[in-house]
């Protein structure tokens, strides 16, 4: 399947989609951060489609917005495409948990959680993955994260 | 010399006697306890009792405090020291083994014992052909009931592994 | 009857293991949270980051030239096919044309590259499961291997080799030589390799039936790299997305169906022997040309985001930048295959035995490096 | 002629001191020279494991102290001499210390058993086998101990899957021990090696015998906790398992326990199928002390099968090492001891 083909196919399971870069190698796709989850199931369980891989989950922090960008595989037809969900509130982020979709999802989210401060709603046990327990210096993969003891560019 | 290493063991048995029954901490008092069976086989032992000896530690030693051991292991909240019994009950224990006691050693007293002469080494083929003769100095029945005992021991360690459920609804 | 009686009557107590963070069977700085039951394992759960080095958050300072030689430091035991992850990351976004002399030498490294962590794997599966003879065996061969790679480059483990549109230094003039010794010498091993440990009977034991893990389960959990491919998952990069010279040799994808520990192990074994395969072909055909394509000194990157895969000795090894045009990345994150192997590790290793956990983490292939990032 | 040292010993001892101060003093001396016996073997084995598995691993194994290595394991058992004796804050402390004699004392006490020759054999009872397994059902409990003395969950694990372990092993070392015994018609070490004078019994029992050894290999291995049947201190499971906890000397005891029990599996094995100090056809048994020779050698050819096992074989896991005890090695040796008796009663054997 061609981009094209995958754009259009996608466009009738959903409207409030925005494309990006349809003509390199993978389709981007921005959805709103309350129908993500309705998107992905779509994705996932369209027979045409079936993107059932969650090859990678990334927190981002676009400068004024957070977000989460999901990249999905189809192992049958072999696409990859570009999921991203923005949260413009930076104080409390929130967006819906995919791990029960993609249970690859559940490590990969806490880590966005410790480094990004994204709660996901509905993952069962947000606890610091990679950072100590007691880790409360904010959040260190965002922009405005200064820490001293970090060089400068 | 025997007479002496006699003592030495007896003395020690005593004490670990003693000292196996008033710990608190129950696996002490089964490691105790352990020391307490195996002077009894070095008695044996120094009599040249040797299969019997060898059975003590077989049987006892190696059989029924493993066991318990094994057991123990499995009970919840071992690090605990164990309840100090009630008065009466300490009490009627200790009236039983003072009569238990005095009846052994009223047996003892009151027996002639000859002393034996010569200690004569018994062989294991006599042993073995008296353990399953049921005849005359035939020792079959005992040696079935050993087997009951070993069973006694399995289901103790089970009483004690088991989980007191009235006690927990409490 | 019998499991009223064990549930109601006797009441055993959960209790939790610490495994790590200094364990022998977790490779590194692992930290698994067991509950057990006996020696049930109830439920595994894990604390990671105990050499988490935010390489990611360092790629975002770095230039593109740079962060190339901090991928090293991910698994370390594919240092070469994590560099070459970036190269072709860089050269595909800016159209860089590399010619077939790069190609064949980047492949040759990267087969290089795998059969020796799968030799250092093999030895440790069996240090895992018992047989501690198994290391030495893989280490003998694996230091043939090092011994090329020093040769070529210099350097034994991180090797820096690629480069943003081309290799650091040309082979060495030995090179064709003593790869081709090496093949000769590992085809002799690799069924001695299967004597010792493949066909015990034990070892068997061990692992048939252990860890099993449906193909659609290791979808959902994101399984990559031989751990999928024992459950049947077709996802080989170099089949599916092919790079550098993949296009041109023929090679099998090593599938087997079972799922468990076993068709994990056996994965990897053919893996090595199909890596022998690719090296044949391509040793000969080593064609002359430049070994580097001249780039621009600051390399700026198009805004946009940008996916290189690579097949990895672990995995789906993933590049993801993404970019706003200045000559650093805005965002580089790296997916790293053995943190998506090890999530599916509690529902591998659920109602087993540690000695099982051990066995599962081992045909998992973790490297802690990569896990942690 | 050097048979008569211990006459000569004896008699010398009496002319200084009284009879029995004398008898006092000799078992002193024998006990001490157990002791070194004791000492000098854990070391001699433990450098021989790790040559043998230089054998086996492409490598030299210790080659540099001493000729061919030999001080290695000296050099080693005095660093942990020197090393600190640590343990956890929270271990039944009186226990944790007191678990390492419990092993160390049964395996020297097995050792008085052990016929080196016809003339070095500390105490030959009647019932000497049986002796032996019953002195070794002990030594269980100074392993159980260390594991749950030591407060560590390793070493708790470790010890639990001792207990299992050795509980059911012993029965099959014991019921192939009785295999042999059938056939030997006696208890006593001295005399089962005595009855060898005309054929090893390995030959005598040919089939059943031949299945006896085999079972009592790998039921000896277990019961030396070596692998394939090392559960108990699992590297890659437990860390080191029982004596996780354990430092320096209290290590160095459990160490070289475990290379004495060794020893001792391997000495029964000798003794039971291969005729224990007998020379080959008798050769050599008129010359005194060549029993030393013969029995040494046959050990160490024992033992070196041992660490074949242990430097090819990978580890069993803990519910297959039972199904293996009571699904298959209790039956076959019920129906071994079966088919020894009726082989014995039919006069089948050599």
């Amino acid at each position: 399947m061609t981009n094209t083909d995958i754009k259009n196919k996608i466009e009738t399971l959903q409207s409030d989609l925005t494309f990006s870069q349809e003509d390199g190698d993978m389709l981007c796709i921005e959805v709103s951060k309350d129908t993500l989850k309705d998107f992905l199931t779509k994705l996932k369980n369209d027979a045409d489609l079936s993107f059932d891989y969650l090859f990678a989950l990334t927190g981002m922090d676009f400068g004024e917005d957070l977000g989460v960008i999901y990249h999905l595989e189809s192992t049958k037809h072999r696409n990859l495409i570009q999921i991203t969900a923005k949260i413009s509130d930076r104080e409390n982020p929130e967006i819906d948990s995919i791990h029960e979709v993609f249970p690859a999802a559940y490590y990969n989210e806490m880590e966005a959680h410790e480094f990004f401060g994204i709660k996901f709603k509905g993952h069962p046990d947000l606890k610091h993955l990679f950072l100590p327990e007691d880790w409360d210096k904010g959040f260190p993969m965002r922009k405005d994260y200064t820490d001293v003891n970090m060089l400068v560019r | 010399m025997e007479r002496i290493i006699f003592y030495i063991i007896s003395i020690l048995m005593i004490v670990f006697a003693v000292m196996s029954v008033s710990n608190r901490n129950i696996m002490r008092s089964i490691i105790y306890l352990l020391f307490v069976l195996i002077g009894i086989a070095g008695l044996y032992f120094m009599v040249q009792f040797y299969f019997l000896g060898a059975v003590q530690l077989t049987v006892y030693a190696g059989g029924i405090i493993v066991l318990y051991v094994n057991s123990i292991m499995l009970v919840e909240k071992i690090n605990n020291p164990l309840d100090v019994t009630k008065f009466w009950k300490r009490l009627l224990a200790g009236a039983i083994a003072t009569t238990g006691a005095g009846l052994t050693l009223v047996a003892i007293w009151s027996h002639n014992f000859k002393e034996a002469t010569v200690s004569k080494e018994i062989g294991i083929n006599e042993i073995g052909k008296a353990f399953l003769s049921y005849g005359d100095k035939g020792y079959i029945l005992p040696f079935e009931v050993i087997s009951i005992l070993l069973l006694a021991a399995m289901v103790g360690a089970i009483v004690i592994a088991k989980t007191n459920k009235v006690k927990e609804s409490n | 009857m019998k499991e009223e009686f064990l549930t109601d009557q006797l009441k055993t107590q959960e209790y939790f293991l610490n495994m790590g963070p200094q364990h022998p069977a977790t490779h590194g700085v692992l930290r698994l949270l067991l509950k057990l039951d006996g020696e049930i394992l109830r439920n595994v759960d894990m604390d990671l980051g105990f050499i988490h080095r935010s390489i990611e958050k360092m790629c975002e300072r770095d230039t593109y030239k740079q962060i190339v030689h901090l991928t090293d430091r991910l698994d370390y035991l594919s240092s070469h096919i994590n560099n070459e992850a970036v190269a072709l990351l860089v050269e595909k976004a800016l159209n860089i044309e590399v010619n077939d002399r790069i190609k064949i030498i980047r492949t040759i490294m990267d087969e290089l590259t795998r059969i020796s962590s799968h030799v250092l794997w093999w030895g440790v599966m069996g240090m895992d499961i018992g047989a501690l003879t198994t290391f030495m065996y893989g280490f003998r061969e694996r230091e043939l291997i090092n011994d090329i790679f020093e040769e070529t480059c210099g350097a034994r483990l991180t090797m820096n080799y690629n480069l943003i549109g081309g290799l650091r230094y040309d082979i060495h003039e030995n090179f064709v030589k003593r790869v081709k010794d090496f093949v000769a010498h590992f085809k002799k091993k690799l069924p001695e390799y299967d004597k010792l440990l493949t066909g015990n009977i034990i070892f068997r034991k061990r692992l048939e039936g252990i860890g099993y893990i449906s193909k659609e389960d290791a979808i959902a959990y994101g399984l990559n790299g031989p751990t999928a491919r024992g459950s049947g998952v077709s996802c080989d990069i170099r089949k599916i997305h092919p790079y550098s010279a993949y296009d041109m040799v023929d090679f099998e994808e090593a599938i087997y169906t079972e799922g468990d520990s076993y068709a994990r192990y056996k994965v990897r074994i053919k893996e090595m022997w199909q890596s022998l395969s690719i090296i044949e072909q391509l040793i000969d055909k080593i064609p002359e040309g430049e070994y580097k394509v001249k780039t621009k000194a600051v390399i700026k990157l198009p805004a946009g985001s940008f996916v290189q895969r690579v097949e990895s000795a672990r995995g789906d090894f993933g590049v993801f930048a993404y970019s706003d045009g200045q000559k650093f990345p805005y965002r580089f994150k790296f997916r790293s295959p053995g943190f998506a192997n090890l999530t599916a590790l509690n529902k591998m290793s659920k109602g087993l035995k540690i000695a099982d956990l051990v066995a599962i983490l081992s045909t998992i292939d973790v490297v802690v490096p990569d896990i942690d990032r | 002629m050097i048979l008569n040292i211990f006459t000569d010993i004896h008699e010398l001892l009496l002319g200084l001191m009284s009879e029995e101060a004398a008898h006092i003093l000799e078992l002193v001396l024998i006990a001490a020279g157990y002791l070194g016996i004791f000492a000098i073997l854990g070391l001699l084995l433990v450098w021989l494991e790790r040559r043998v598995a230089g054998f086996f691993q492409l490598r030299l194994g210790p080659n540099r102290v001493g000729p061919m290595g030999l001080f290695q394991t000296i050099a080693d058992a005095l660093k942990l001499v020197s090393k600190e004796l640590t343990g956890t804050v929270k271990a039944d402390m009186q226990l944790y210390k007191l678990a390492p004699y419990f092993v160390i004392t049964t395996a020297l006490m097995s050792l008085a058993l052990i016929p080196f020759s016809y003339e070095i054999h500390a105490f030959d009872i009647n019932i000497g086998l049986f002796f032996l397994t019953s002195v070794s059902s002990i030594g269980v409990i100074g392993i159980f101990l260390a594991g749950w003395a030591s407060n560590n969950k390793y070493s708790l694990i470790g010890g639990m899957r001792t207990g299992i372990q050795m509980i059911s092993y012993e029965l099959s070392v014991g019921m192939s021990i009785v295999t042999m015994v059938v056939l030997a018609g006696t208890l006593q070490i001295s005399e089962i090696v005595e009855i060898q004078k005309d054929g090893w019994l390995i030959f005598k029992g040919h089939i059943p015998a031949l299945i006896a050894f085999m079972v009592f290999m790998i039921a000896g291995t277990a019961e030396s906790n070596r692998t394939p049947f090392d559960l108990v201190e699992a590297e890659s499971e437990l860390g080191a398992g029982f004596h996780t906890e354990y430092s320096g000397m209290n290590f160095a005891y459990y160490f070289l326990a475990e290379f004495v029990n060794l020893f001792i599996i391997s000495s029964v094995a000798v003794v039971l199928f291969f005729g224990g100090w007998l020379s080959p056809f008798g050769i050599t048994d008129s010359i005194p002390f060549a029993g030393l020779f013969w029995f040494g050698i046959k050990v160490v050819g024992v033992i070196f099968i041992f660490m074949w096992f242990r430097w090819t074989f990978p580890r069993f896991r803990i519910d297959q090492l039972l199904t293996l005890e009571w699904k298959y090695l209790l039956p076959i040796n019920i129906v071994n001891i079966v088919l020894m008796a009726l082989m014995v009663w039919l006069g089948l054997t050599f």
